[in-house]
């Protein structure tokens, strides 16, 4: 049951987007298709729940083994940084396809502080492995969720006529916004 | 450019937040008061400053494929001397601000400033880009804190205005940064127009 | 012939159909329910829709005046419409500030911003009663008791709702058939004799106008329909598997905002599904969400947040949910071909 | 059992004000403009040049391809010139332009009114005599129907469908005709069918022409293979495609003829103009037209000569009234707009139907409110309300995704959306440009 | 470029040049800071405890003990004495059943069983809702003062009267064994944050469970000495 | 002493290895690409925010190498400067040509061509068309719709009220090209600016014959072919029953303005005509 709260929490309660704040700049970056929406969902689920696995490991592996989870931030970024590149290298020699369709979007992702968001909270959580990773991925669902449903009222917003000063940023804001209002119906349901 | 506008460019013109629209995480994350947008606004203008002197010292010396990794680090650093700062003299101030003090090293102002700037230009340029940048920041964070606290809680920096229970409680949470932000955006594009 | 003849492509007759035909429709099926509620809460309930429509068909017009200078559309009707909805999720004791600013918001945010009616991704109505349901709880989930008080407004004498009821009682650890003797009769609960905001009640009223509508052909059956059916399969499989902590499914039918919003909150035009497999979707999803909310999350009502959660998903559901086809029946390749 | 088509659809007023009236045979006009262009396809080649002296019936332009037709002259008299006249579009089109004198028919052409039954033709043989006869669709969309009963390799026609259904408001041309030429049509979809080699036919009338059900009924009680379906009243259900389903429950694919389900539909008007060609040896040169229109004094159904100014029509239907504000040549669903009285009378004219000038404006554009109203009367399950915006923005991958290309232009959407948008023109205009699109890709 | 280039030694000696450097300098700074983390954190508790109990000479977190639980939880246990006497407790107790998640707060209990004052330490709960439970159940003085700050007709306006600040809101004072200390709503005798029943739940099992450890201790060790021994196993601790 | 050599040596390790592993992978896992991506990637920002509306910087690369006009890309980070260099190393500048612009070739205003009937479908040239040739007599006429003004990037065209005409802003326009694909009449033409803005042109595209034309619109080339006979530089041709002056040939000599008898053919920015011989020094000094 507890995996079953994990999963409801992240995805929708605490969706990491529309109530922790996390991951904005490609929420608001690359919400523009629906398709794209959906290469990034699959890039950040991805990425995210690798790098939520190696940070766990050099969090009880090395960090708190030896006293030194100061060097959270700087020693997770690096590791992140590098796994992204790593994937991405990988990635375009192993499967071109994949790589169609998520690697492009990898880039982007060393700079989504959702990753090092939700490392950061596993850590913080004291979750163990496989809630680590239930966590991750969940997460990076309630990240999609949000991008696509959003990406989706774009694409529709691209269709009509909004006022001259709501174009652009404005709106999608706004939509962010409302749906981030209707997302706290969900409150309190874990 | 001359340094004067170099300076000046990010309250406005180049806005991070209103313009560019970077850095939105923290933007939105710690602005349900005007103290904590100050604070991390502040916070993230010691880091920018400081990773843009030293990526500008540092620039001829990094081979291309590292050079990421590289300015990750020196940025990463920096936020944790922050972190560790803020957690021993202004430890009320880091536990508001929380996650987003770890997550300045993501910001993409940080980053963007020491890659389309300090890794091109010398050390006082970059000191002064930053500084601007990192001010603008500041300022954006602060107005939109303000904003939020008052139309929230009827407070501004913490003093009350109005009786806190007029205040409309979205604008607190989650819902209200952003519709804050929009607003606040359309109105600045709408002076830039006009200016 | 002296006259110039007109030119224009076909087709050259029209239906006569129109927009304001369409938002006095739904005005005219609003009306039982309006009517209900003076019953029931006397002199709140004429208060709280004035001044919400007034507020609403005020906000539209000087938005569209002087912020987004166009020629005011406010006889179409739809800020009438809106005012309306609006104020039948209020409590009919509520403030009248907090009615202005509702309608501010539903008006200015929910609705102006995106360039005013048809261009709006969630209901207005909905957005503006979200809006004050989060920012002043209070005012907001405290309802006058039917009868009670009938000539006063602020002051009316307060109680709870059936669902806020149950949901306070589960939470005390009390069963549903205990609950139940606390609750009015399913009669009484048709007919509207109980708490809750000033138009979502009267569940017989409300049905009367959905029905004006389907007649109308203002609405179509489907969203009504899978609302209210998801509901009843829903909370039957709920109350099936565990009586004491689910009520049955009628209790959940007759309480709350789902008759509203099954007729007229979830059908509005521009923030509904265009195909009816859509719509059934859309519909279904309203009271899944919506039973989600009323048995697990912490609000007693959910009504409102699933439509709106459903209006945000109802652009994916446009775009992979096409009406059927003509010639679909028979597998053709399409029209672009793979080269 | 009253049949109809699955999807869609719409019911606009009928306003049949000509129904009653009998068929009357129109004066010859003084002169006639007769363009080479009446058809789907090329343009005939004029035969004659100025100043030639013509026969009624005799061929005076040739069809110009594969998929085009002949034209013969309506009328006796002298070829005043060979040049541009203006059609239905304010474009000017070439034609040949006949003055009147007399009216002196070919000998080969049997005038009499006997029915003349047997049909001693082969199929090929009439196949090729209604090519020769400049036989077209007379429902309106002029498609030359040699062509059409000529089914492509490989594919077999199994029913023959007569459209008698005249869904468009005003019009009762077809009506008319399946009254008055009951018996000839019979034997035209005999001709047809034997044409094509089928054994079943089914006439498809809609329920508001009961006595033609009722008529027809009888006259095919004897015939096998010729049966009678009523049809329930629904607009577009003379649309090839909608009638096909409403009759046989087969849908026609994206993008294919109706042969692909094994059909082949050919109008009341066509039929009886095949039983003339065949039977009687006649081109065609005439057509029923109806004229009608509110403010008309007399709607009547006429029958008239190709190449009749529509002005005389007018005329002789009681004048062209005072406040006249849009003359339509055709129903009021999809007829054009006609921007002069001069055009003349082509194959494709059903009806003339004139609009007073308070009926003839559009109502103000509004936002689109979404309320799919138009999805739900769309007979071909399309989007009308976002292939619009997709061609207004000019997103013309996304258009063709949406199967813009399968619009049958019947207008429902327009007719029906509250918001008084122009739907259907901009379907039109982004039609245009993705086939366009389209065929630069081959 | 003038810039090295990317082969293999060059990539690895900048990463582990940089690395280095900014490890040492980390490393620094964390030196530095250490003693004042620390010293800000344990200023926090003391503030805390200072805040809840009656005024003290001890160091109570250094002799702090822990007490378990029903269910499952420990709580630390602050014994705060004037001139070597107890003068009350200060007890850090939790509640799982928050709004947003778990409510941490401080409780003093004067050694007559009374509650002296609370802090709440650590909370999730929504903001102008929840988060009033920092003051909602002292006394109202500063409550009425900030209500009493509107306008007549905004206070019309906005629906807020000014006689609801009068209920049974305070739990300073209280005895939890005359006093029950539940949501009125449950029928219990305190009334809870309006629209805000579940932090005030959350809140007051805190209060309860805070309570029980100390009437816990006080039954345990119902003697002056023993409680002194424990106490100084408590600072041994 | 030992935190600060433990967090050194983390940091150094893991620095280390991640500097190795990512020197190995690239080694093992090459991919060829266009050279050309790294070096616009290398002068692009790396924020990797997204701004462009690309996913990533490296992706925006991409979508600038490939592309053939890289004018309405842009990156929000780097501007303008950025972005000149990204030209710079594509060589996608084009190199200017002979200036040209946008000339207006219909002279039918609501005086010189009367309404015949009146159009009310969507309001779009293309639209109107599709159904029929315009509210005037002549089918090849301006609509008067706006299509070109709304193709129009540059704010370099209205449509006149008065005439009904649209109106090209010389200083705006660019001579893209937009509004002669938007025109369905073919009215719009590219021609060579000209000394000073200086150009001759015909203003008509109508192919009727002479009567039918001029009895549509009063100023209509009636194809008289009196221009061509004028002509000393054999640039105006006569095809179709319409006159049009190649303006490659035209000396700008206004010779066949004056013999227009329908006022056809329009010249644009010249001074005020004074006499005969003013006309040729100017002539002379065109050349």
């Amino acid at each position: 049951m507890t995996y079953f709260i994990i999963i409801i929490s992240a995805i929708f309660v605490n969706n990491i987007v529309l109530s922790q704040f996390l991951g904005i700049c490609p929420f608001l970056g690359v919400s523009k298709k629906i398709s794209t929406g959906l290469g990034m969902t699959g890039a950040v689920t991805f990425v995210m729940v690798i790098a939520t696995i190696v940070t766990y490991f050099i969090q009880k592996l090395i960090l708190v083994p030896f006293g030194i989870t100061f060097l959270q931030t700087i020693s997770f970024i690096l590791v992140i940084a590098a796994l992204v590149q790593l994937v991405e290298i990988v990635l375009k020699k192993v499967s071109p396809p994949l790589y169609q369709a998520l690697g492009v979007f990898l880039p982007l992702i060393t700079t989504n502080c959702a990753i090092l968001g939700v490392a950061i909270m596993t850590v913080n959580r004291d979750f163990n492995l496989l809630e680590a990773v239930v966590f991750s991925a969940s997460s990076a669902i309630g990240f999609g969720l949000a991008l696509v449903t959003f990406a989706g009222i774009r694409e529709q917003l691209e269709l009509v006529e909004i006022p001259k000063g709501m174009q652009g940023a404005p709106i999608a804001l706004l939509v962010a916004g409302i749906l981030a209002m209707a997302f706290m119906g969900f409150a309190g349901m874990v | 450019m001359n340094q004067w506008s170099n300076f000046t460019k990010g309250f406005f013109k180049e806005n991070p937040v209103f313009v560019m629209l970077l850095g939105m995480c923290p933007t939105l994350g710690v602005t349900s008061s005007a103290i904590n947008g100050l604070g991390m606004g502040l916070a993230t203008t010691f880091v920018l400053v400081m990773s843009n002197i030293v990526v500008a010292l540092v620039k001829d010396f990094i081979p291309e494929k590292v050079r990421i990794p590289s300015f990750i680090v020196i940025i990463a650093s920096f936020v944790t001397i922050v972190e560790m700062v803020m957690q021993a003299w202004l430890p009320a101030l880091f536990e508001a601000l929380g996650l987003f003090i770890p997550l300045i090293v993501v910001n993409c102002i940080v980053l963007g400033r020491a890659e389309a700037f300090a890794s091109k230009n010398s050390v006082g340029s970059s000191i002064i880009d930053g500084l601007g940048m990192g001010l603008g920041f500041s300022l954006a964070l602060t107005i939109l804190g303000t904003t939020r606290e008052l139309l929230g809680s009827g407070k501004a920096f913490g003093l009350p205005i109005f009786s806190e229970s007029y205040g409309m409680l979205v604008f607190v949470l989650a819902p209200g940064a952003f519709i804050a932000l929009g607003y606040l955006i359309a109105l600045i594009n709408k002076i830039r127009r006009a200016g | 012939m002296n006259q110039k003849l007109v030119i224009s492509p076909s087709p050259h007759i029209h239906s006569g159909d129109s927009i304001p035909a369409n938002m006095y429709g739904v005005i005219i099926a609003l009306l039982p329910a309006l009517a209900t509620s003076v019953w029931l809460f006397g002199v709140g309930a004429l208060i709280v829709t004035f001044t919400s429509v007034a507020a609403c068909v005020f906000f539209e017009w000087i938005i569209q005046k002087y912020l987004l200078k166009v020629t005011p559309s406010i006889t179409d009707g739809s800020a009438i419409v809106t005012g309306l909805l609006l104020a039948f999720n209020l409590p009919t004791n509520i403030p009248i500030g907090l009615i202005i600013i509702g309608a501010a918001v539903a008006i200015g945010i929910g609705k102006m911003s995106f360039g005013g009616l048809g261009n709006n991704p969630f209901n207005p109505a909905l957005v503006g009663r979200v809006f004050l349901l989060i920012s002043y709880p209070v005012q907001m989930t405290t309802w006058p008791t039917p009868f009670a008080s009938r000539l006063q407004y602020i002051d009316a004498q307060t109680g709870a709702t059936p669902l806020s009821v149950i949901k306070e009682g589960l939470s005390n650890g009390q069963t549903i058939p205990e609950l139940m003797e606390r609750i009015p009769s399913y009669l009484d609960l048709f007919l509207g004799k109980t708490g809750g905001s000033a138009g979502e009640m009267a569940a017989l009223a409300l049905l009367i106008g959905g029905v004006y509508l389907l007649w109308k052909r203002i609405i179509t059956w489907h969203i009504p329909v899978s609302v209210i059916g998801s509901v009843v399969i829903f909370t039957g499989i709920l109350h099936l598997a565990n009586p004491s902590t689910f009520a049955d499914p009628l209790f959940h039918i007759l309480t709350g905002g789902i008759m509203l919003g099954a007729f007229f909150m979830a059908t509005d035009y521009a923030t509904s599904p265009m195909s009816n497999k859509g719509m059934l979707l859309y519909g279904a999803g309203i009271g899944i969400i919506t039973v989600l909310i009323r048995c697990f999350g912490s609000y007693p009502e959910g009504v409102s947040f699933a439509i709106l959660i459903m209006n945000g998903f109802t652009p994916l559901i446009n775009r992979y949910m096409k009406p059927k086809r003509f010639g679909e029946t028979i597998k053709t390749a399409r029209v672009q071909t793979s080269k | 059992m009253l049949k109809t088509f699955k999807i869609g659809g719409v019911h606009p007023h009928e306003w049949k004000l000509s129904a009653e009236k009998q068929i009357e045979v129109l004066p010859l006009p003084k002169r006639v403009s007769v363009p080479v262009t009446q058809h789907i396809g090329a343009p005939a080649k004029p035969l004659v040049k100025k100043g030639d002296i013509v026969k009624t019936g005799q061929m005076i332009a040739a069809s110009g391809g594969f998929v085009s037709a002949n034209i013969h002259s309506p009328v006796s008299g002298k070829v005043f010139k060979v040049d541009q006249t203006v059609d239905a579009s304010g474009y000017r089109k070439p034609a040949i332009i006949i003055d009147v004198d007399g009216d002196e028919w070919l000998d080969d052409i049997d005038r009499s009114d006997k029915l003349v039954k047997e049909i001693t033709l082969s199929g090929e043989e009439i196949i090729k005599k209604i090519g020769e006869m400049g036989i077209v669709g007379m429902g309106g969309a002029t498609f030359p129907s040699h062509v059409k009963l000529s089914p492509p390799p490989g594919k077999k026609c199994e029913i023959l469908i007569i459209n008698g259904v005249e869904c468009e408001p005003y019009l009762t041309s077809d009506h008319r005709l399946m009254l008055e030429k009951s018996e000839e049509l019979i034997v035209g979809i005999r001709i047809l069918m034997k044409a094509l080699n089928v054994n079943k036919a089914v006439i498809g009338i809609e329920n508001n022409k009961p006595d033609a059900i009722k008529k027809l009924t009888e006259l095919t009680s004897k015939e096998e293979g010729i049966d009678v379906q009523p049809l329930k009243v629904k607009y577009p259900q003379g649309g090839e495609k909608q009638l096909i389903d409403a009759i046989t429950g087969r849908q026609v694919p994206s993008g294919k003829l109706p042969i692909e389900v094994g059909a082949v539909v050919q109008n009341v008007g066509t039929t009886v103009a095949v039983y003339e060609a065949v039977q009687k040896n006649k081109p065609l040169i005439e057509r029923v037209v109806t004229v009608t229109g509110p403010a008309i004094a007399q709607p009547s159904n006429f029958l008239a000569r190709i190449g009749t100014p529509i002005e005389q029509l007018i005329e002789a239907a009681g004048g062209l009234p005072q406040d006249t504000g849009k003359v339509i040549g055709g129903g009021p669903m999809m007829g054009k707009a006609l921007t002069s009285l001069e055009v003349p009378i082509t194959k494709g004219s059903s009806g003339l139907l004139v609009l007073p000038d308070e009926a003839a404006h559009r109502q103000p554009v509004k936002n689109c409110i979404r309320c799919s109203k138009c999805v739900s009367a769309c007979p071909m399950g399309l989007e009308p309300y976002l292939l619009m915006i997709e061609a207004e923005k000019e997103m013309w991958d996304r258009a063709e995704e949406d199967r813009i290309m399968d619009c049958i232009e019947c207008g429902s959407c327009s007719f029906t959306c509250p918001a008084h948008r122009p739907l259907l023109d901009y379907i039109r205009l982004g039609k245009g440009k993705v086939g366009q699109i389209i065929r630069s890709r081959q | 470029m003038g810039k090295t280039e990317s082969s293999l030694s060059n990539m690895a000696l900048t990463l582990i040049t940089i690395t280095l450097l900014t490890g040492a300098a980390l490393g620094y700074v964390y030196k530095l800071t250490e003693k004042p983390v620390a010293i800000a954190k344990e200023k926090k508790q003391q503030e805390a405890i200072r805040l809840v109990v009656p005024e003290f000479d001890n160091n109570p977190a250094q002799e702090m003990y822990l007490i378990p639980t029903s269910d499952g939880d420990s709580l630390k246990v602050f014994p705060a004495k004037k001139e070597g006497k107890k003068v009350g407790c200060a007890i850090e107790s939790i509640s799982h059943n928050g709004f947003g998640g778990d409510v941490k707060i401080m409780v003093g209990i004067l050694p007559d069983g009374t509650i002296y004052n609370y802090q709440v330490l650590e909370h999730k709960e929504t903001p102008g809702l929840g988060t009033k439970m920092t003051t909602w159940f002292k006394p109202s003085e500063e409550d009425n003062v900030s209500k009493a700050s509107g306008n007549a007709f905004f206070n019309w306006l906005f629906g807020i009267s000014n006689n609801s600040g009068g209920g049974n809101t305070s739990i300073v004072g209280v005895d939890p064994t005359k006093t029950k200390l539940e949501v009125s709503a449950d029928g219990g005798d305190i009334d809870a944050i309006t629209a805000a029943t579940i932090s005030s739940r959350a809140f007051l099992e805190a209060v309860r469970k805070a309570w029980y450890a100390y009437t816990e201790i006080v039954d345990t060790h119902s003697s002056a000495t023993t409680k002194e021994k424990n106490s100084q196993e408590g600072g041994m601790q | 002493m030992s935190i600060v050599l433990i967090t050194i040596l983390t940091l150094a390790g893991l620095g280390a290895l991640a500097a190795v592993i990512l020197y190995l992978a690239s080694q093992k896992f090459k991919v060829f690409e266009d050279p050309r991506i790294d070096q616009v990637e290398e002068v692009l920002p790396a924020a990797n925010c997204g701004g462009c509306g690309f996913p990533g910087c490296r992706a925006f690369a991409e979508a600038l190498v490939k592309a053939d006009d890289i004018s309405d890309l842009n990156c929000p980070v780097g501007g303008a400067e950025v972005m000149g260099k990204v030209a710079q190393i594509l060589g996608k500048e084009v190199a200017k040509s002979e200036p040209k612009i946008a000339v207006v070739r219909c002279n039918g205003t609501c005086e010189h061509r009367p309404r015949l009937n009146q159009y009310e479908g969507a309001p779009s040239c293309a639209a109107a068309s599709a159904l029929y040739g315009g509210e005037t007599g002549c089918s090849f006429g301006c609509y008067g719709l706006g299509d070109c003004v709304d193709a129009c990037n540059f704010d370099a065209m209205y449509m006149d009220e008065k005439t009904g005409l649209p109106v090209v802003i010389e200083d705006n326009c660019v001579a893209c090209g937009a509004c002669v694909d938007a025109c369905p009449k073919n009215i719009i033409e590219l021609r060579k600016k000209g000394p000073k803005n200086r150009r001759i042109f015909v203003s008509c595209v109508n192919e009727e014959k002479g009567a039918v034309a001029r009895k549509a619109c009063s100023v209509a080339c009636i194809g008289c072919g009196k221009c061509a006979k004028v002509c000393p530089f054999d640039a105006i041709t006569i095809k179709n029953n319409l006159a049009y002056i190649d303006d490659e040939k035209c000396r700008l000599c206004r010779k066949c303005v004056a013999e227009c008898p329908t006022n056809a053919i329009h010249e644009l920015n010249f001074p005020v005509r004074k006499n005969k011989t003013a006309v040729k020094e100017t002539a002379t000094e065109e050349k």
